[in-house]
């Protein structure tokens, strides 16, 4: 039997504000397996960043486990087994585009010509070739975002947690970038986690789609992708697809009417 | 009618001044103006008011005094400013800045030694003047660490101030890197800092000239800028006294002047440089 | 009442006692007058504050007051209280001086703020420079106390009479391990704590009457306070504010000061105030004063007042 | 109250090694003594000597202690020679000259943000005036207030308020500039008057800086109004018991006057963080 | 004839870096009728924020001329024309929810009891009652986002200017607010220039759709919508609806190729 590479169980987060708790997750299961490419959807608010910062060691469950390849979330952290991609671009206002692209890289200790080979690759990938030198503030919003994203892929993570990394761009750039995720994901067999509000974004990406509810935040429904691993972008006219969207979509309404 | 004069001439100035600052090929005229008008109005109403060259002297006074002492006031200023203020302002600030980052580091330390650390450098420098002479000897040495001690506080408030000052977004990225604490402090805590530190430096930099200079009146060799402050007040030569003022001033402006330059360098991103 | 201002030259001790015993048993309030006594500090300028109009009149040593009318403070010595001089340099056996011709090559502690002319009259009667090196002395700018000498960073310290010699003594150096050098034994002797006014003030007739009065009064205080020093101690205490002074102190800085003002019965002598002028202006080629001061002091008070 | 252990730890420390000090330091006094007397000194002796001088070099923080509880508890706070009476003067004069330097020190950075001509004017002269060594012209100034009838409270206060303002002018620029671009922008669009956009969001970014700020001119206040005590004729205050300490060689006296203007500035600084936290927290910006 | 209320002709904007000048909007035309609800459509970085910039009198093109009601942008913004929702909910962080939304309300001298009504609707609006006491770091993303929107609602500015304002936002929450957004310019008849990345949501919602090409950014189609002002949901299954669209994606994709 396979060891799920991330297990949840009964996961609780309760946070204290100065008027009344918030309860952001209620009774989390879940178990991700190897080489999985999940998709994390649901209303605004219901608890899909404070999950991924729970499997990232940012935030501390209240209640119930949370295992990282056996470890605990903070072990992996320090085993260095993230990328994380925030829903802000959060790139640090000192750094060029390309030095803030280094930064992962250079904390890792990469030797400086790899450095300089990778963010040249993956500035190509998400179309800013020709904006390093630019500080942040000299760029748009999805440029930012692309920024951030090239970022959390310069390094090689067994996990990527990206908290919807797509939401400032355009349909044609977003096509391109998930097909390029997806052959990144297909040649290293990363383990992603993936944020995101477009229902076709997530049935396309993944092999499980896990839908969530808000206050407090439950896990409605997780749907096993019958989809295979190579899928051509005309996948999303086939009936199988259209099946699972819809299936998406009912959780999501459910959810929102709960 | 003289009150008269002194008000016009000031609003006359006043009122060229801000069309000046409007364009900015004229906009460094603007402090210079500034500046004349100043020693304008103090050179009419000491004039006018016939008040005595020994409570204040006119600035044409001065401005003699200053070109005829040349000699003494280089002799002066390296004693007090170069020997005295600099070196406390390095030893000073650079000692700040790292109780700053090894506190900041132990939350035991932080707890014990910053409410004890604000204790000892709030000890006021003219009570601690004369102790430090005591120590140190007359010469320099004891003035470079008055220095020290007037410095230390507000650089090592503003340098906590300045690591605490990184979002939680920044923060935790780092965290998903697993970045030890050094890769963190250089990487992201030291740069969100900058702006801090430099408000810290900036503040030091009067406070090194005053202190070295104030040092000296509780015992120095026969130089330097403090000494020859007090004992030509003594004299009732105060066009002296203001001269050596002067070089303070300008000394100081241009220390000054220098951190801000580094400053527009060093902190070019943050909202306050960018305009 | 008439108001008057006094400026002191030093903070509240028995330096000052006659003004405080004047006050305290009512020989002001006898003559009329409203006395305030400011206590001054080391940095002080009492000229200053007389010509910013702070004060009436104040209590100054002849140099500095010299010096200051030639750099064109026009003031007036109108009584002098104190006849001889207490200034001394006290040295250190250890440090190996005997005499005036062992200071070159040591390190000496002066006042300065205008209390460094009869230093300088005097080294430039010795013929020995103030810049240092191994046949002139290395001059520091002495601060508030006697710690230089304690703590042996110079060889010699400036002291006075009633003071800080005492100071070094009750710091637990006996006399034999000290060596003194009286300026008034060196014959550089210069006149002490004096009563000056602004000159323009004098003309005012009522001003004169006001000074003479005031004159009159401090001098009954002074004979006071030198025929009853503890008492007179007690009264300077009573009016130290800074709660620092320590009476055995003060009682015997009154017993040295009453013999600093035993000669005088207020008048300036015309012959102190001559050798004064003369070791301030015989200072070689960086005399104190410059040319013969005219109209410096005047009998006009004291002669009113003690008759 | 997490703080104690770690507060007395470092405290413990500091006393062991102020004893150290002292014992070192004194001792050269004590064997000078001994050698005039021509006497034997065994180490125990002078390690009781040093710690009991009358004129110590380094006082014993016993001695220290000793003569602050004397000069505290056991005398009437009117007293001349109780550190409560003289504690308040500098006290009242420092809070006073606070008051003036902060509410200046703020204009002067309100202006300088909003009006070109201030900013390039005066800032220059602002940063060169703080250049002028205060303790030279506090008695110029005590000297002419006087002459102008103005005694008392006020000049010292002035002096506190000219080094405190300063500190404040610096970090309150900073801060009220410290609003990034896009709130900048927000405002812009709302079409805010100038003070609309300051109240609502230059203040309340600006916070963080004044705070800091405020912390050092309230220490810088104190220092002012010691420095006015030193010179001006002043003959009560805690600067004025320093000066007589230092007069007389009184060295447990000013290490006691230090300590009681030290604790004096340290209360007023935690006062000022405890204002700031509360605030910050109100603002919902200590998270 | 009807004056435009935005009226630009040969718009330029070239900003100046360091290392190269950026030409982001070129010969920029467009006219924009009272009424109107244009949405702007195009790549990552092709100059739709600073062309929004630009009408709010935010930025200064460098070239052409633009006029908002007959007036210059700046006096327009000086009459409080503008509600502006920026790409970032950009919320002030010392102010609590409630009191970010006021803070227009405030600046414009609205009546107390006023306010306090508007805040409940707009919070109500946006599906975030009970959230007013909360600081905005206690909110999700599309929560902040939220905020910023009702904060542009509150108020009654002629142009409402949206930059990606339901960008973070989930599919079903996203059709609620398009709905209500359509329903206020229905009452209100606000112009509303609307920047997206979503082709169905510029169809379903504008009466004029901008679709815009990068480097440097030009106008490259203007498409006059054929639908009607009512639109229910089910519209987007129309074939009228379909072919907008699938206009729209064509040009997108040309100025991807370009
Ligand atoms: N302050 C600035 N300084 C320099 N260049 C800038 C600045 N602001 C924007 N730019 C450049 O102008 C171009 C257009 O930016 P803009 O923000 O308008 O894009 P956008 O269409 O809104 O993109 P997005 O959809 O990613 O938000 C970009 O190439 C960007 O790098
Ligand atoms: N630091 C915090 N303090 C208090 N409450 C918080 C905090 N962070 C998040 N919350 C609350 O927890 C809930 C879940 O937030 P979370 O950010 O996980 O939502 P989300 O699913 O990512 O939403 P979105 O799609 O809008 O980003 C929200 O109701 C939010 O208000
Ligand atoms: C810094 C300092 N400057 C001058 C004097 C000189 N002084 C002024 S009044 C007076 C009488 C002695 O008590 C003396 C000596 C001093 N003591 N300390
Ligand atoms: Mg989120
Ligand atoms: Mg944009």
């Amino acid at each position: 039997m396979k060891k799920p590479v991330i297990d949840a169980s009964g996961v609780n987060l309760t946070f204290q504000t100065k008027d009344a708790p918030v309860h952001a997750l209620k009774d989390v299961n879940l178990q991700i397996d190897k080489g999985d490419f999940v998709s994390f959807i649901g209303p605004s608010g219901c608890g899909k960043t404070t999950l991924l910062r729970c499997i990232a060691a940012l935030e501390a469950p209240t209640g119930g486990s949370l295992t990282v390849n056996g470890l605990s979330p903070d072990e992996a952290r320090k085993a260095r087994s993230y990328g994380y991609v925030f829903q802000a671009a959060g790139l640090y206002p000192w750094r060029t585009i390309e030095k803030n692209i280094k930064l992962p890289l250079e904390i890792m200790g990469y030797p400086k010509a790899e450095m300089d080979e990778r963010v040249k690759r993956v500035l190509d990938l998400v179309d800013l070739s020709g904006f390093g030198k630019k500080f942040p503030w000299q760029l748009s919003g999805g440029m930012q975002q692309r920024a951030s994203i090239a970022r959390a892929l310069a390094f090689d993570a067994d996990i990527l947690l990206m908290d919807e990394p797509f939401g400032a761009l355009d349909e044609i750039v977003r096509d391109k970038l998930n097909e390029e995720l997806l052959k990144l994901w297909d040649r290293t067999g990363k383990t992603i986690c993936f944020v995101t509000h477009s229902i076709p974004e997530a049935v396309y990406l993944s092999t499980k789609i896990v839908v969530m509810s808000p206050r407090p935040g439950r896990i409605t429904d997780v749907i096993e992708s019958p989809l295979p691993r190579e899928r051509p972008l005309e996948i999303r006219d086939t009936p199988e697809f259209i099946e699972i969207a819809h299936r998406v979509r009912e959780g999501l309404r459910e959810g929102h009417n709960a | 009618m003289k009150i008269a004069i002194i008000l016009l001439v000031w609003i006359g100035l006043w009122w060229l001044n801000t069309r000046l600052a409007r364009s900015a090929k004229t906009a460094w005229f603007v402090p210079v103006l500034f500046g004349i008008t100043l020693l304008l109005l103090w050179e009419l109403t000491v004039r006018l008011f016939g008040v005595s060259p020994v409570i204040l002297p006119p600035p044409t006074d001065i401005a003699l005094a200053f070109g005829s002492e040349i000699p003494t006031l280089w002799e002066d200023f390296v004693q007090t400013i170069i020997k005295g203020a600099f070196s406390g302002y390095i030893i000073g600030c650079g000692s700040a800045f790292l109780t700053a980052i090894i506190i900041d580091r132990s939350p035991f330390l932080q707890r014990g030694l910053l409410p004890i650390g604000n204790f000892v450098a709030a000890l006021p420098i003219v009570g601690v003047a004369p102790i430090l002479v005591m120590w140190f000897g007359f010469d320099w040495q004891s003035k470079a660490a008055v220095v020290v001690i007037m410095v230390f506080f507000p650089m090592l408030v503003n340098t906590v101030a300045g690591l605490q000052a990184s979002d939680h977004m920044q923060r935790d990225l780092m965290r998903t890197y697993n970045a030890s604490y050094i890769q963190t402090l250089a990487k992201l805590r030291i740069p969100t800092a900058m702006p801090f530190i430099f408000n810290g430096l900036k503040i030091a930099t009067t406070l090194a000239l005053i202190g070295a200079i104030v040092a000296e009146f509780f015992g120095s060799p026969i130089k330097g800028m403090g000494f020859r402050i007090s004992t030509e007040v003594g004299r009732l030569n105060l066009d002296m006294v203001w001269a050596e003022i002067t070089v303070a001033a300008i000394a100081g402006s241009a220390l000054y002047g220098l951190v801000s330059f580094v400053e527009q360098r060093v902190t070019f991103w943050h909202p306050s440089q960018r305009g | 009442a008439d108001d008057v201002t006094l400026q002191l030259k030093w903070v509240t001790q028995a330096q000052f006692a006659g003004y405080y015993v004047a006050l305290e048993k009512g020989y002001y309030e006898e003559a009329d007058l409203d006395v305030t006594i400011k206590a001054g500090g080391p940095d002080i300028a009492p000229v200053q504050v007389l010509l910013g109009g702070g004060a009436d009149v104040m209590v100054d040593w002849m140099p500095s007051a010299l010096a200051a009318r030639e750099n064109g403070a026009p003031i007036v010595n109108i009584a002098q209280p104190f006849k001889s001089s207490g200034m001394m340099l006290t040295c250190l056996k250890e440090s190996g001086v005997t005499s005036p011709a062992d200071f070159p090559g040591k390190t000496l502690g002066v006042w300065f703020f205008g209390n460094e002319y009869p230093f300088l009259s005097w080294m430039s009667k010795l013929n020995i420079p103030t810049t240092g090196g191994a046949d002139g002395v290395e001059v520091l700018k002495q601060g508030f106390n006697v710690d230089p000498l304690l703590q042996k960073q110079a060889a010699c310290i400036s002291t006075m009479t009633y003071n800080e010699y005492w100071q070094v003594i009750d710091a637990g150096i006996s006399a034999d391990d000290l060596i003194t050098f009286k300026y008034e034994d060196e014959g550089v002797a210069t006149l002490e704590d004096g009563l000056y006014v602004m000159e323009e003030k004098l003309a005012d007739p009522a001003f004169e009457d006001k000074m003479v009065r005031f004159v009159a009064a401090s001098m009954k205080g002074w004979k006071w306070a030198e025929e009853n020093p503890e008492e007179a101690a007690e009264i300077v205490l009573e009016y130290d504010e800074t709660g620092a002074q320590t009476i055995g102190h003060q009682v015997r800085m009154m017993g040295e000061v009453a013999k600093l003002t035993a000669g005088s019965n207020g008048a300036l002598d015309e012959a102190d105030y001559q050798r004064t002028v003369d070791t301030l202006m015989g200072g070689g080629s960086d005399p104190v004063i410059t040319k013969m001061p005219e109209g410096a002091w005047t009998h006009a008070i004291t002669d009113k007042a003690l008759n | 109250m997490k703080n104690i252990l770690p507060i007395l730890t470092v405290l413990l420390v500091i006393v062991a090694v102020w004893y150290a000090a002292a014992i070192k330091m004194n001792a050269p006094w004590t064997y000078a003594q001994a050698e005039r007397a021509g006497t034997e000194v065994t180490f125990s002796e002078v390690v009781r000597d040093t710690l009991a001088q009358e004129r110590p070099v380094l006082p014993a923080p016993h001695q220290v202690a000793q003569e602050l509880w004397d000069t505290t508890v056991m005398k009437k706070v009117t007293s001349k020679r109780s550190l409560v009476f003289h504690g308040w003067v500098t006290l009242s004069a420092t809070l006073l000259g606070f008051a003036i330097g902060t509410t200046a020190g703020i204009l002067l950075a309100i202006g300088i943000t909003h009006n070109r001509a201030m900013e390039l004017g005066v800032m220059p002269w602002a940063i060169a005036s703080q250049t002028i060594p205060i303790l030279a012209i506090a008695p110029m100034i005590i000297v002419v207030l006087n002459s102008m009838g103005i005694s008392g409270l006020i000049p010292k206060s002035i002096i506190a308020a000219y080094l405190s303002f300063f500190p404040v002018a610096v970090g309150m620029v900073k801060g009220l500039r410290a609003p990034d671009a896009m709130q900048l922008d927000l405002m812009r669009t709302y079409s805010a008057s100038d003070a609309q956009t300051f109240w609502k969001l230059r203040l309340p970014s600006s916070m963080p800086y004044l705070f800091a700020s405020l912390k050092v001119g309230v220490a810088a206040s104190l220092v002012g109004t010691i420095v006015a005590e030193l010179p001006s004729g002043a003959t009560r205050g805690l600067g004025a018991r320093l000066l007589s300490g230092s007069y007389y060689g009184q060295t447990i006296q000013i290490w006691s006057a230090l300590f009681a203007a030290a604790l004096l500035a340290a209360s007023l600084v935690i006062i000022v963080g405890v204002i700031e936290k509360i605030t910050l927290r109100r603002m919902g910006m200590a998270a």
